[in-house]
């Protein structure tokens, strides 16, 4: 074993991770704030009108930042599970847990904000076109993972159960991402609207790439926060809980 | 710079006011309501664990003490 | 006569929060079933209006009947059952209160999402209260209708489909009166016949049904 | 007290369960206090106590929760007192608050004998209750219908082992290969 | 590495032979939520006719999923399952067996009984034709998935709706090329397309679904 | 031969499912010949033959059917005189074709033994196979472990009961409270 790997090991486990984690999510937030404000300010105060949709495009900055994430967030929810499987690594279990239910909040979200854009621009709440039905099939995998973990009750076999879940609802990733290429339909496709003058396209694509960043590092945030949660649930019995709870009252 | 002219006007948004506000109020709603949770989350846990090592302590500190008494067969 | 049934009640409602799992997937179901008509019938607006009513009280009869194997095969299978069988009071009270329980864990989430499934099929506002009030009043009916098929099904190997088998046939009724109702408010007409009809056989299914089911229960024991 | 006793599969099992009413007999009818029980449901119902091969116990409820919860389908309320004195005395002390599917196989069978320990029914009709019990619990269970029987109480078990019942009179059945499922209590 | 499998399908066959109101259950189920839709949505032939695929697609769905639960759960309560996963060969070689029996006792009856309830929609010929070869083709990609499920939820209380929950969005992909084939024909497109997807769908499903669920069975042991 | 009792809930029967590898263990791993069995999977499970609480018989087949089914998984096929004789020899001739959903409690568990008759394999790990057993069956049953050890066997099992083995040696191992679940084979 190289040194860089038993580094690697050193924090993959819960009691060096722990404080390690606690020291970031502020940086985190913080980061998360400044994109947060700037991607919102150029969305909502500078960027134009657009030619098709007038003002209601805007909600692009909250919808496609949601959407991104609802997908990126399985992704990397699924990397953790596989190297939980392959390595039996306990943090590993704890980052895919604490993942799913940020996961589900922005495919929530991602089907709000597009279902309140549908409204005005398409006449409907819903349609059943392939990528609004994947998409919705993605928030009912998080759904499954996350009831299958609560159904069982030893955290090692709720770990790897979830796990087998992920990697295999995996290939619904794709299919959302593509669905718009592959079968034609109502939704637009990649980069729609960004036709106008270079100029304001470049206005829209900054606002919505920060927002999306803003997106990106509360998610970290979050999902650190819930790790630590978690750890001190599942490591309640061990002495390092034991320690760090008798030290602050 | 700036784009728009008046506070209600960019309130209006084009007539699509209730769509757009409508998904950024939920979506901050729920971005802030989820980490509130959290620590919300969090407190309990750890008054929760606080409160059982507390009440091991005890009992092994009475189980040192004492002895804990075991079951016998008789019943009156 | 009536803390039996509280004690039951309170028991079933317990056992269901600590596997809150269970209430979430069953709502679920309901969701996903609603939501796999669309993708198999296709996406046009209008027909899918003229299509909810049905999707969404099939929906509901299939969500609840999912639940029911469950009724009475745990405490079959832990033996509780023949201690319930052994309680001096009579047994349809015991089950009066188990079909309570039910309604309120596997009925009642179905009648609170009705609603919001109903936007995707873009129903008006009416049709919205008339489809919730009808499952209101008749989702209580499924649990008592059910709760026979699933005690005479009980330890049956394959009862879970013969169930089905069983219990479907006798939900029709309540099906055409509740699609009925919302229909007949889409096209106008009221809903107040179809939903009174709904009220007798919910009253009926609640009341009555326990009696039979307790008789099933103990030939099953036997 | 009655114990029973017989080769594997001669009948103990299902004579016990006709002596409950759950199984109706093919022949003869089983009486109690000269009435057959078929007509005396309710009352003979409310002198019974049975315990089966099945530990009637939830598995996600804990071992106190069985416990008053078991006790409350009785009608006849528990205090948590005593139900934790009945915890305590089965030696589950310490495992009150975990769900009983954690638990052993001996520890469930504790479980669903702890309500024997506040049990003042009449007729005790207990199914090889010594089963998956260790030595100590098997001579505590022993204890427990000793005591009933003391009390006046009536028990009838099945049981492999020979276990030394403290008090009361005992009386042994074998049963054979052919004997007739009909008994008079 | 053959006759292992042999073994295991000709055992999960004479169990079914056993209890055969199983097969039959399954067809029935299947029968009667086909017939429940004219009832909830109204008898308009050529809206009728329109729903069919989807009905009989969502409806092979739902029977299907129906089975699953006591795919495993069966073996796991009384011991089996821990001694088949002690068998030397890979457990999902035994895996494989099981799912080709599920098929031929849950997927088959419904793909012969799909033409019968076909007529009743007033489907024609060729449409029949396409809807049957697609349920043929479809159906085992429907037990491999589900066998997934089954082992992910086995044990699990709650299992039966839970289940559900994780295998409905895996089936969609199934459903959308299924009822779409027979769309495609109605409509005077031509089904290969959605047919050859389908096929695709069915060896994945069949071959690469064991190994996950073998994984997930040796984990419900643990 | 090694005889593991403990008190309910001391650890049995966790401690033989980690031995066939059916539970990781949270510390340590199990050796089979000086090899972890994490890593020798089959050459290892084609030299167990493990017996759990639960029976592992189908409820809808007859006992011959059974032990036939479980034999041909096994890929050691069984012909069915050989089966029979193992069905008479656990007693249970004349009911070989009854399913056995109406077998007793102690017939079914029978029925499970009956595969031990002709089973090769080197290591034998039993959970508790003399539960629901009446004396005869459970002296057989110490018969046929007796045979496997002189043919030079090794045999796992756990017992409330003390049970006299006929031949080779028996190693007792009592599970205290705080026995850690590391064994080398
Ligand atoms: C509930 C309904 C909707 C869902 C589930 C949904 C889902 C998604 C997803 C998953 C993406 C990201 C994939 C990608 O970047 O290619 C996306 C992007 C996008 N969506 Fe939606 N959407 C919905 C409604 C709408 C509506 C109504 C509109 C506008 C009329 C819209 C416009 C867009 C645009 C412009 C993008 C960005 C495409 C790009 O530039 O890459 N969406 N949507
Ligand atoms: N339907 C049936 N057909 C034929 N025989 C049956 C049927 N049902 C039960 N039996 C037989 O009845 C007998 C009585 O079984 P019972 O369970 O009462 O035995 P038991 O004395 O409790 O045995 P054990 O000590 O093994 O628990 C058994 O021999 C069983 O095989
Ligand atoms: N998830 C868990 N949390 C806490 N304790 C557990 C858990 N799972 C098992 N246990 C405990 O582990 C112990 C070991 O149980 P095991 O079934 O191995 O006992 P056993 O020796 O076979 O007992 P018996 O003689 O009663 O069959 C029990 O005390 C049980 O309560
Ligand atoms: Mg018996
Ligand atoms: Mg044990």
């Amino acid at each position: 074993m190289s040194n860089k790997l038993i580094n690697w090991f050193r924090y993959a486990s819960p009691q060096t991770f722990y404080p390690l984690a606690g020291r970031m999510i502020p940086w985190f937030w913080g980061l998360a704030a400044i994109f947060g404000v700037a991607g919102l300010g150029i969305g909502f105060l500078l960027a134009p009108t657009d030619a098709q949709q007038g003002e209601g495009y805007r909600i692009i900055f909250l919808h496609v930042p949601a959407s991104w994430m609802s997908m990126f967030i399985y992704l990397v929810m699924a990397f953790w599970a596989a190297t939980g499987l392959a390595f039996n690594t306990r943090l590993s279990g704890m980052m895919a847990s604490a993942l799913a239910p940020t996961g589900a909040l922005f495919a929530f979200l991602s089907l709000w904000t597009g279902a309140l854009w549908g409204k005005p621009m398409w006449g409907t709440w819903w349609v059943w076109d392939a990528r609004l039905t994947s998409e919705l099939i993605l928030l009912f995998l998080y759904i499954g993972f996350i009831a299958l973990q609560a159904a069982i009750d030893d955290p090692r076999r709720a770990d790897k159960a979830g796990a087998i879940l992920a990697l295999v609802g995996v290939v619904n990733i794709p299919i959302i991402y593509f669905s718009v290429k592959w079968w034609n339909t109502l939704h637009q496709g990649a980069s729609v609207s960004l036709t106008k003058a270079p100029s304001m396209a470049a206005m829209m694509l900054w606002g919505m790439l920060l927002c999306a960043l803003a997106c990106w590092m509360y998610s970290i945030a979050v999902a650190l926060m819930r790790v630590r949660v978690i750890m001190l649930e599942r490591e309640r019995h061990t002495d390092w809980v034991r320690a760090l709870l008798a030290g602050r009252e | 710079m700036i784009h728009w002219n008046s506070l209600a006007e960019f309130l209006a948004m084009g007539r699509h006011g209730p769509y757009v506000w409508g998904s950024l109020l939920v979506m901050a709603l729920l971005m802030v309501a989820e980490p509130m949770l959290l620590l919300q989350g969090r407190k309990r846990l750890i008054a929760r664990l606080r409160r059982q090592y507390r009440a091991e302590a005890a009992e092994r500190g009475q189980a040192a003490a004492g002895g804990r008494s075991t079951a016998n067969g008789s019943n009156d | 006569m009536l803390s039996l049934i509280r004690a039951v009640i309170g028991r079933d409602l317990r056992l269901a929060m600590r596997r809150q799992a269970d209430i979430v997937a069953a709502m679920f179901f309901f969701i996903i079933v609603v939501s796999l008509f669309p993708l198999g019938v296709g996406p046009e607006p209008d027909q899918l209006r003229r299509l909810a009513p049905g999707v969404l009280w099939v929906a509901a009869l299939l969500a609840t009947m999912l639940s029911l194997p469950r009724l009475f095969a745990d405490d079959h299978r832990d033996g509780t059952l023949e201690q319930l069988a052994l309680v001096p009071q009579p047994l349809a009270l015991i089950v009066l209160g188990k079909v309570i329980a039910h309604w309120l864990v596997a009925g009642l989430p179905l009648v609170l999402l009705a609603p919001v499934l109903g936007i995707q099929f873009d129903l008006a506002g009416d049709a919205l209260a008339v489809l919730t009030l009808s499952l209101l009043i008749g989702t209580p009916a499924l649990s008592g209708i059910g709760a026979i098929g699933a005690a005479l099904t009980l330890g049956v190997r394959g009862g879970g489909v013969l169930l089905s088998l069983l219990v479907l046939p006798l939900y029709i009724p309540v099906l055409i009166f509740g699609a009925g109702a919302v229909d007949a408010t889409v096209t106008g007409l009221g809903a107040q016949a179809h939903l009174s009809l709904l009220g007798a056989l919910a009253l009926g299914g609640v009341f009555f049904a326990p009696w039979p089911t307790a008789a099933a229960l103990r030939v099953a024991l036997e | 007290m009655l114990a029973l006793q017989g080769r594997n599969g001669s009948g103990k099992t299902s004579l016990l369960r006709m002596l409950c009413g759950l199984t109706p007999p093919a022949s003869g009818e089983i009486r109690w206090c000269g009435r057959p029980i078929a007509q005396i449901g309710e009352e003979f119902r409310s002198e019974l106590c049975f315990l089966g091969h099945q530990n009637a116990i939830k598995e996600e409820l804990t071992p106190l929760e069985n416990l008053l919860s078991t006790a409350r389908l009785a009608q006849e309320p528990l205090d948590e007192d005593a139900a934790l004195a009945a915890l305590e005395l089965v030696g589950l002390l310490g495992r009150e608050d975990l769900a009983c599917r954690y638990l052993s196989q001996g520890q469930k069978r504790r479980a669903a004998l702890a309500r024997l320990v506040h049990e003042k029914r009449a007729l005790w009709v207990l199914d090889e209750p010594y089963v998956a019990l260790d030595k100590a619990a098997t001579e505590l269970v022993a204890g427990l219908v000793g005591a009933h029987l003391q009390r006046g109480g009536l028990a009838v078990l099945t049981t492999h082992q020979a276990v030394a019942v403290p008090a009361g009179s005992v009386r042994e059945l074998t049963l054979g290969d052919d004997v007739a499922a009909q008994q008079r209590l």
